[in-house]
């Protein structure tokens, strides 16, 4: 399917599960709402014209500032169909709140790390996530989360065992 | 120097058997185990019995302690070192331990033991050889039947799981 | 002493981070029973430099040496993906010289990045012949890069609005002896190791990777070509002038580290091919177009993928229309490869374990970033 | 007219002319002992360079070409290198058997060679059952391997040494069984009445008599000593280093020279039984020394052994197994029935 018509079958199809869809340089990217996200995401990859079963990128974005909240990016496309779109869903939240969200884990078993470094590196708690530990940062690793936007470092020392 | 030689050997022996059964760690009997193993082989070749204590390194030393070495490596209880002898029966055993003493000495108090002339040591393999194919061949085979047997046994337990 | 003293038990072991086989930092906590795993945990994140916080930090041309760092075995190829991606978000034009340029710098990258994997890949198997076989035709390719850009393992060669620098004389007499030889050095590698019969043993059915198994971990490249899956993003969504060229996907049929050696010694002939044919049709003009440091591309976001060496290499960037770009994820093929790995390598002897991690060509600063 | 057996002959007498017939036994075992020693020691050194060419060679470089003409003193240098190096012992190993499993390993790789005859009368010993010592003597290499895979607390080398213990065990049954068809047709264990029925011209070698016998004991004894393909004891891809992974300094050292001793071992009992010992190819050759063809022969094994090395990649554990008991054990005893057979027709 290209792009044009992928945008408008999901925009049809799954129109009570977004907020909204548009087109930005050639793919169709769309708003989730954030309880659908897993279920929209699971219909996308078992319906027989969008057999979107793999997952190109997922990555988190601190939108704090600009819409108070974190953001949730997937590009997932399809081997077969070649063609490929961009889910988005935004996760209020304020300074040092830590977002929730349903794992995407049950429906592509890659986002499990993906999830992990998320987790860890932004503060976001994926709830049922089947593996929950650090994946890049120690497991110790108490100084906060790294990815967001003004976390300016901590002066590293490093600790004597204990 | 014969006499020397045998001494030092019958220590060994005497010595590292002694350690098989005290030793608190089941890894060094079985060392300790082929270290008599092999004396037992220098007294055979003091004996001028060299086949036989090469078949002695062969077999015991070769393949039977490694064996047991390679289970106790397995076994990964073992490989710990606080495994601790025991006994839970030690009347018994010391019953069987004392009927086997009694039975040693008596033989070896009976038995006459004739002292054979300096005779030059001979070619054993040949005429072991011609033995086990001749008049020992039913035994022989009877033998091989029963390893034959034991290997089985020991393949269709360890297929249990 | 019990019966239950007695049992075998499994064996947890830590491969790693220390291991000559788990290609750089990387630690596999492995359950074995006996000789056999059971059970893989892969543990990374050892080389995390967090790339993507420093991308924050940084203006647009100046991230490109990083970008080296991520893959250093490829690092034409990361930074053809990078600026690829910077230049669909500010639509900047490029010469065609330096498209040209950058493609078969590209496949040169690729080839090398494959020859250092045939090469770890045989010494993994215990042959360390193939090894310095391969790395005799790498140094070759490094000569090329070398006369380019003065850099043999990180280029910082591609720049956003074309490249650095622009070949020398001697570079195309030179590449093109370069090209005339490897075919014969291949059908070399494959004298050694194609039809031995321990290799095949060693390989053949082992790890397979259903394809199904690798859709759902997104595994791309050529492990998922490997699988028969006919997926290629220079065929599938050309970027750069990939659609000018003709070449053949190789894929394999059972998936399994056999298929996935095979594509790949045949990448090497294609990507060759692809060279000979961007040398063949190298333009004239300009290398490059001038893009100042304080480069602002307009607010807005882009996402743009390109096929890696080992794979589907993709950059997420977001920018507020500052010169420094807003949010940069980087999306490597091996942080997707690498958690198949625990599906596909268990009820594995420990040797194929290596194999199967040598076959999958994952590179630990490209998962970690 | 080079033979060395004279100047033996010389010492010996001289020897008895000056002491009493104990001492002199005394004397010459230990001389004999320090010769051997000596011997391989020069071998070993001369086969870690060769080997380093050979692989250099083979892999289009050049190997060491700094220390001395073509590198010929790296082995050397690697020594006092390995001399000076801090022999760490592991926390938690067991200090006795860790300490005394090289030991071991030294000496049993050293005993094999009571019965080699280099050279015409060049032979320590001549036992009625000199091939039986041998292979008898030579499993204690693999207790050693044993001893140092437990005593290191570590799991790589516990592994590689239930390895090594299963795979020489393995082993030990197609190699031995390689060699009865070659004591079939000689009737004799002792490896000099071996070599003696070898004489003449290069087709009474028994290789020619028993070619299934000396590939099953060639491929067996490759993987006797641990050597690629069959290197999975140490694999060091898999199990970092095996059973040596905790030694350092010349302890290490001490199973390395082990390896290379054992190298020249099977390579002289190939020689031995089936290329004709000392003796020259052709009668017409004879004028060179007999130990110059033994050590020549060896040297040509020891290479095939380096080229084998280079070539293959590693087998697997399980293939190993089933290598040596689905196909090596029962081509060996197809070639104990075939020359049963020889036997009795001809």
């Amino acid at each position: 399917m290209d792009s044009e018509s992928l945008l408008k079958y999901v925009q049809e199809e799954y129109s009570e599960r977004i907020i909204g869809g548009e087109m930005v340089k050639g793919v169709p990217v769309f708003e989730v709402k954030p309880e659908k996200w897993v279920s929209l995401c699971g219909m996308l990859r078992d319906d027989s014209d969008t057999m979107m079963h793999s997952v190109s990128n997922y990555t988190a974005v601190d939108y704090r500032e600009k819409h108070g909240g974190f953001k949730l990016v997937i590009t997932i496309f399809s081997h077969i169909l070649n063609h490929r779109l961009t889910l988005e869903t935004l996760l209020p939240a304020k300074d040092d709140e830590i977002p929730e969200i349903e794992t995407l884990a049950t429906v592509w078993p890659t986002t499990i790390w993906f999830e992990r470094e998320h987790a860890e590196l932004f503060g976001i708690e994926f709830i049922n996530h089947p593996d929950p530990r650090h994946l890049m940062l120690d497991d110790d690793w108490d100084e906060g989360y790294p990815m967001r936007r003004g976390w300016t470092g901590t002066d590293f020392v490093v600790k004597p065992d204990k | 120097m014969e006499l020397g030689v045998f001494y030092i050997l019958a220590a060994v022996i005497v010595v590292s058997g002694l350690l098989v059964v005290t030793l608190k760690n089941i890894f060094h009997s079985a060392l300790m185990l082929i270290l008599c193993l092999f004396g037992v082989a220098g007294i055979y070749i003091l004996l001028h019995a060299d086949f036989l204590a090469a078949v002695q390194v062969l077999l015991y030393v070769g393949g039977v302690t490694i064996l047991m070495i390679f289970a106790i490596m397995v076994t990964h209880q073992l490989t710990g070192k606080k495994i601790k002898h025991y006994n839970e029966q030690p009347v018994p055993a010391g019953l069987i331990i004392l009927s086997l003493l009694i039975l040693l000495i008596v033989s070896i108090t009976r038995t006459a033991f004739e002292v054979a002339d300096k005779a030059e040591p001979m070619p054993t393999v040949a005429v072991i050889g011609r033995a086990l194919m001749t008049d020992y061949v039913l035994p022989f085979e009877v033998v091989s039947v029963v390893l034959l047997v034991a290997l089985i046994g020991a393949i269709v337990i360890a297929r249990r799981d | 002493m019990s019966v239950k003293q007695l049992r075998t038990e499994e064996m947890l072991i830590n491969m790693g981070p220390q291991h000559p086989s788990t290609h750089g930092v990387c630690k596999l906590v492995i359950k074995m029973d006996g000789e056999e795993v059971k059970y893989i945990q892969p543990h990374v994140g050892f080389l995390h430099r967090s790339i993507e916080k420093i991308a924050e930090n940084r203006n647009y041309p100046q991230f490109v040496p990083y970008t080296d760092r991520i893959d250093y075995c490829a690092s034409m190829n990361a930074n053809h993906a990078y600026v690829v991606a910077a230049e669909k978000l500010g639509d900047v034009e490029i010469p065609e010289r330096a498209e040209y340029l950058r493609v078969i710098m590209a496949e040169l990258n690729r080839i090398a990045s494959h020859l250092v994997w045939l090469a770890t890949f045989t010494i993994d198997l215990g042959a360390v012949t193939p090894f310095l076989y391969a790395f005799r035709e790498r140094e070759d390719i490094l000569d090329l890069f070398e006369m380019t850009c003065g850099q043999r393992l990180t280029y910082n060669y591609m720049t956003i609005g074309g490249v650095g620098w622009d070949i020398p004389k001697e570079f195309e007499p030179k590449l093109r002896q370069f090209l005339k030889i490897f075919p014969s050095r291949i059908d070399d590698y494959e004298d050694l190791l194609t039809n031995n019969p321990i290799f095949l043993h060693r390989t053949k059915g082992v790890g397979v990777l259903p394809k199904e198994t690798a859709y759902e971990y997104s595994v791309s490249g050529p492990s998922l070509r490997g699988s028969g899956v006919k997926w290629d993003i220079r065929k599938a969504e050309p970027y750069s002038i990939y659609d000018k060229f003709d070449f053949d996907i190789p894929i394999g049929t059972e998936g399994d580290a056999w298929d996935r050696y095979k594509v790949r010694l045949q990448e090497l002939r294609e990507s060759a091919k692809i060279v000979e044919q961007a040398i063949d049709g190298l333009p004239g003009g300009d290398f490059k177009k001038k893009v100042p440091l304080t480069w602002k591309p307009p607010e807005g976001e882009v996402f743009c993928r390109i096929e890696a060496p080992r794979g589907e290499m993709a950059y997420h960037i977001i920018s507020d229309g500052t010169p420094k770009p807003y949010r940069m994820k980087i999306r490597t093929a091996s942080f997707c490869n690498l958690q198949v790995l625990p599906i596909i390598g268990v009820n594995h002897m420990i040797a194929d374990l290596v194999a199967i991690f040598g076959s999958l060509d994952i590179i630990l600063p490209e998962v970690d970033r | 007219m080079l033979e060395l057996r004279p100047i033996f002959d010389a010492i010996g007498e001289f020897l008895n002319s000056i002491l009493p017939e104990f001492w002199v036994t005394i004397v010459s075992a230990f001389g004999t002992g320090a010769i051997i020693l000596g011997v391989a020691s020069v071998f070993v050194l001369f086969f870690v360079w060769w080997e380093r060419k050979v692989s250099a060679h083979m892999q289009q470089r050049y190997g060491p070409m700094r220390t001395g003409w073509h590198g010929w003193l790296q082995t050397i240098a690697d020594g006092v290198k390995l001399l000076q190096k801090e022999d760490l012992i592991p926390r938690d190993a067991d200090k006795l058997v860790y300490l005394f499993a090289p030991v071991v390993c030294f000496v049993a790789a050293f005993l094999a060679y009571v019965t080699i005859p280099f050279g015409e009368g060049l032979i320590v010993q001549d036992l009625n059952i000199g091939i039986l010592y041998i292979i008898a003597i030579t499993t204690f290499t693999v207790v050693s391997l044993l001893m140092a895979g437990w005593a290191s607390h570590n799991k790589w080398s516990l592994l590689g040494g239930m390895r090594s213990a299963a795979q020489i065990i393995s082993y030990e049954v197609p190699l031995s069984l390689s060699l009865i068809g070659v004591i079939m047709i000689a009737e004799t264990l002792s490896m000099v009445s071996i070599v003696v029925q070898q004489e003449g011209w290069f087709w009474n070698w028994y290789v020619f008599r028993q070619p299934l016998g000396f590939i099953v004991y060639y491929i067996a004894a490759t993987a006797e000593a641990n050597r690629t393909p069959f290197d999975i004891p140490e694999a060091e891809q898999e199990l970092v280093a095996g059973y040596n992974v905790e030694y350092s300094g010349m302890k290490w050292a001490m199973f390395f020279f082990a390896e290379y001793i054992n190298m020249l071992t099977i390579s002289a009992i190939a020689v031995t039984l089936f290329f004709g010992g000392w003796h020259a190819p052709a009668p017409f050759l004879d004028f060179i020394p007999s130990w110059i063809w033994f050590v020549g022969k060896c040297l040509l094994s020891v290479f095939v052994l380096m080229w084998f090395r280079w070539t293959y990649p590693r087998v697997r554990v399980d293939q190993l197994m089933a290598f040596a008991w689905k196909f090596m054990l029962p081509l060996a005893f197809v070639n104990i029935i075939l020359t049963g057979f020889g036997i009795y027709l001809f």
